[in-house]
């Protein structure tokens, strides 16, 4: 979802994309974000006070796909990307399965309630960089082992794109799938600026600089070119280096109709 | 009372004067979510090439005081996936569309141009002039020289069906905006769409380094409106008869009266898409009220008001 | 720790860069009710004429998003007034005077620098490429054509004292600011000030007239800096030896952060003056504090940081 | 005075100027002003709650200037002008002057503090356009009767432009001395953005374009050119028809000098 920030007459102009944490059926329906701030926008989110109003576009976007059968995921969160994964945590569990989490911060003040993490998860591992909670370095450092001990069978993370790198990497050495939530700047969220394109590869295995509020934000870790993540692969669709064929061009035209 | 809104570009109608912008409204569908794409004057496309296009690298876009900067290298299908794709969405559900060209060259343009003339029901064509032109060493527009500038509309006007007005869409930051606007209009331009993006810069100040890759972005947004409404009264001033649809930070419905008091006939809602994604209704609505508040029974009649002693309508 | 805020412009040293931008301090006093000038980098004073000046009718001004239009027609006492009464006040404060001028034509311009250049104590001169020359039948400015802007400066070059600098301030709404920027270097420049305020209008929406008397005023304020900053950046990357004074929305001290990454030495304060009176002393107080909190020592290494790869400083 | 509207990241850059209403010692110090609601700035100041914080400079510009005798003063103010009028009548009153109160506004809602009006001033006179509160019609409708019956001795006047212009034609007539304060749109008030020039004829006979934030708002009424405010009487001080020898100019360098 995005929020608008400043106000009516507000000289900052664009919405601030932000993952919906839980919904729930209090008060006529609550939407629930949780935030750090960082700048300007979240400053004067931080500052509204009960019963303000807030100008708010939502959901948006492909949500997590739930796997068909009661498997073992372990969710991986970095900083504020942990807020997503706890109504994600919810549904899994409904279906069955078995959830542990892995969850990093730069600092302990950092950290997304690492009490629900605990309550919902069969298991809670915490890093922080400066090892002021949980163990000192990054989750990566813990995802191995976590994953051999909970026998995870999929992957799920959000976060900075580094760390989607990452995991997607651990992952691939443990043969289990992943899908990640990108956290791309985004200026409309609805899919008409194009301000959020990172390079994913088709099933058709041609790489397109697809839009991660619509097409995303969640993708398969594999698919993401995340070393080509803020360039354009020469061999992506329209790139300078691509040499689409008429024929390639009619399958794409026909594709996209579909 | 509802003031009568229909406005003419050149031999195309719209029901009303509030158009998208190119670009600020992908193909009219992502739109379509928040309201009925039928109600509002026309979609404008964003600028469409020959072949599909990849744009630019991210960050592609920096927020500024009261705009943005963007630079997305006008990614996007090419003109044929839009024709067999695009189009037809558009039309069945009651659209008018603007099609919206970008050539590298006055060739590219004629062929872009004659293509989309075999299509049915397109609205009109915006030439973008705001694009680099590939001849020139030092990258300029082809908007910065105005004799370029009327041969790609030349090449445009004589490929595209004769039905089809051709609009040139101009840039702020050129010369000289009137001479700019004469010879599109002696090369046979129907009408005049102002203002592109301005160019400029941001500096990401965590990292010293500029904001948008590449450095240079477009302007855009409400802080670019004295820009775009000082353009359209300097042209409207010299030419009073060519219709211009007005572009550049419109926000509200007030706004589309300043650009129309300031001579245009249609106005483009453009980056203000991206902060509310229904801002086209909204500010056709606003306008609709505005219009009869001070009793005004024809949104034409305020076209030029700005020029005319006296309190204009 | 403190970083080394000193700058220079040529052979002008100040104690820091943050500086007064032309017309907007008044005659240095009204601002010293607010903070001790001499504090501040310099006072740049407004457009001086060889006689006074009575201006352009009100209403002068009209707020814009994030900026405001105006057009003061350059009031002012002339020169004589200034350089009896308004010079020897700053002097005996302990601030440091850039002297900025407009004149009528090249001669015009020429007799205000040798008046200029019979007191002492004058800092630099600015010469203000953004005046209608009376030569041109359109009311075109100096700036809008390179010839014309450069025959001013090396007119006043000739006729200043060779202690004290000329630098030309460029407006952003040119045909092309880095010809003009080599023009003016190339006729001895000793710097130049980028930019002046960009042409435009708004239009009242309760009269549906020009909301400034006249019609176009000069667009300033935060909403034109990604313009400025532009500018600055595409002149700096082709003449890194030319000083520059960076302006155009400066609000914060991270917008001086930005201005002088693009590759400006000094950056100057001027419509956020009239919302904030003591808004130098607060912008050079913040932007210390950001080289603090970037670990910098010298102000000067941050000049031109946005060119470097890597993270600049 | 004037107050920043809007809040830090406002897109409204510029100050709004407002009279001072009163200054009491209450709460340590308070400083009030009335305003109209008028467009966006004065709509997000109505939003305000209390303990918010305003930026505000102040005081701007010159007083009303008192007389030194207890001598009869007739305070004519229009729509939020009257503001200003009542700290002014408090100060007349402690020197012992009669103060009589003529207040006019579009209508009954716009009219500022009737009560207090009633409370301070000797008699109050009302007038609104629409006649829903006192005399329909506008102040200089009943200011001449007003000046008789009270035997004023000076005339004071805050508001619109043409409303001055008449306040001063009456006076005029009834050959009483008037000090106006203006209501020019400013964007400092502090003197260095020249935006908020008028037409004022000086003792020395010239007339210059003076900043009525600094050499105003109040001026003697005889002095404004008000049948060229808004535009430069091709006479002023700098005009294009205005021919300043050198001795004049050399007179002006002195006198501002001294
Ligand atoms: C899909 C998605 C989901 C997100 N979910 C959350 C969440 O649940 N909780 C949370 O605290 N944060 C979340 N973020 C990050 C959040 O959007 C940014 O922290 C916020 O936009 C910063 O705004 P600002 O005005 O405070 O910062 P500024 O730095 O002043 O913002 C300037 C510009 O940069 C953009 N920007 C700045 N930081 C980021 C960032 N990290 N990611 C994307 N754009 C950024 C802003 O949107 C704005 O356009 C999410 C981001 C994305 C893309
Ligand atoms: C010396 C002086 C004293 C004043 N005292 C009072 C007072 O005590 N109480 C009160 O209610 N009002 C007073 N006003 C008028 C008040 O300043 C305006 O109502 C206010 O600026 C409107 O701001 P806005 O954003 O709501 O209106 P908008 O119309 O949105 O403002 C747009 C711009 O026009 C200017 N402007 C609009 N109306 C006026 C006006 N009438 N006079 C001057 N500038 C204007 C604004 O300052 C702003 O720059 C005074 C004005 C002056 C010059
Ligand atoms: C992200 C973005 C993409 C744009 N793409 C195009 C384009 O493809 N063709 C074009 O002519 N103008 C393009 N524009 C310019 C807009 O159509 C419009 O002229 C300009 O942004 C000013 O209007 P605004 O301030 O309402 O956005 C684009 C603008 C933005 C912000
Ligand atoms: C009211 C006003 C008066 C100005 N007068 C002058 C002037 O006399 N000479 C000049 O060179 N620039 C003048 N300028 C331009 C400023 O010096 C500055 O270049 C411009 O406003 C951009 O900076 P800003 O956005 O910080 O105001 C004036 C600007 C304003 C708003
Ligand atoms: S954020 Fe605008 S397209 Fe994705
Ligand atoms: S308001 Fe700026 S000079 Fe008076």
């Amino acid at each position: 979802m995005s929020v608008a920030v400043g106000g009516d007459h507000s000289s900052t102009l664009l919405r601030r994309p932000f993952a919906v944490h839980d919904v729930k059926p209090d008060y006529g329906g609550t939407v629930e974000f949780l935030f750090a701030v960082r700048g300007s926008g979240t400053a004067w989110l931080a500052e509204r006070r009960s019963r303000d109003l807030l100008d708010v576009v939502g959901p948006l976007g492909r949500p997590f796909p739930l796997p068909r059968d009661p498997v073992n995921c372990v969710l991986v969160g970095g900083g504020s990307g942990s807020a997503p994964l706890f109504p994600l945590a919810q549904s899994l569990r409904r279906r069955g399965c078995r959830v542990d989490f892995v969850l990093g911060a730069t600092s302990a003040d950092r950290v997304f309630s690492a009490i629900t993490a605990r309550r919902i998860a069969e298991t809670a591992a915490f890093t922080t960089d400066d090892g002021s909670f949980g163990t000192r370095g990054r989750v990566c450092d813990v995802l191995g082992r976590v994953i051999e001990e909970a026998r995870s069978d999929a992957v799920y993370a959000c976060g900075p794109m580094p760390m989607l790198r990452a995991v997607t990497a651990v992952a691939g050495s443990h043969g289990l799938p992943v899908q990640v939530a990108v956290e791309e700047a985004m200026a409309c969220g609805v899919g008409i600026c194009m301000s959020c394109v990172i390079p994913v590869v088709g099933e058709d295995g041609i790489t397109r600089m697809v839009r991660s509020c619509v097409d995303g934000p969640v993708f398969r870790g594999e698919h993401v070119r995340f070393d080509d993540v803020g360039t354009i692969p020469f061999d992506a669709l329209g790139a300078p280096g691509w040499k689409g064929s008429s024929a390639a061009r009619a399958a794409e035209s026909a594709r996209d109709i579909a | 009372m509802n003031a009568d809104l229909r406005t003419r570009l050149g031999s195309l109608r719209l029901p009303n004067p509030v158009v998208t912008a190119a670009g600020c409204a992908g193909s009219g569908r992502e739109l379509a979510q928040f309201f009925d794409i039928a109600e509002i004057g026309a979609v404008t496309t964003k600028s469409l090439m020959l072949e599909p296009r990849a744009g630019r690298p991210a960050p592609r876009m920096a927020e500024t005081p009261s705009g943005m900067l963007s630079a997305t290298g006008m990614q996007g299908p090419g003109i044929d996936v839009f024709l067999q794709r695009d189009l037809p969405w558009l039309l069945s559900r009651g659209g008018r569309a603007i099609v919206s060209l970008a050539g590298s060259g006055a060739g590219e343009f004629g062929e872009l141009a004659r293509r989309v003339s075999e299509a049915e029901g397109v609205g009109a064509i915006e030439v973008n002039l705001s694009c680099p032109n590939p001849a020139d060493p030092s990258g300029r527009h082809f908007a910065d020289d105005a004799a370029q500038a009327a041969a790609v509309v030349q090449t445009v006007r004589s490929h595209a069906r004769s039905d089809v007005p051709v609009l040139a869409k101009l840039a702020a930051d050129v010369p000289d905006v009137v001479e700019l606007a004469g010879a599109c209009v002696a090369a046979r331009a129907d009408g005049l769409t102002m203002v592109n993006t301005l160019r400029g810069m941001s500096v990401d100040t965590r990292t010293l380094r500029p904001a948008v890759a590449g450095g240079m972005g477009g302007l855009s947004g409400p802080a670019i409106r004295p820009l775009a409404v000082g353009c359209v009264y300097r042209v409207h001033e010299v030419f009073p008869e060519v219709p211009i649809i007005g572009t550049g930070g419109v926000r509200t419905g007030t706004d589309v009266l300043e650009f129309m008091a300031a001579g245009a006939s249609a106005v483009a809602v453009g980056t203000v898409n991206f902060a509310d994604p229904s801002a086209c209704v909204r500010v056709l609505r606003e306008f609709t009220e505005a219009l009869d508040a001070r009793g005004v029974s024809r949104a034409s009649d305020v076209v030029g008001a700005a020029h005319r002693p006296g309190t204009g309508v």
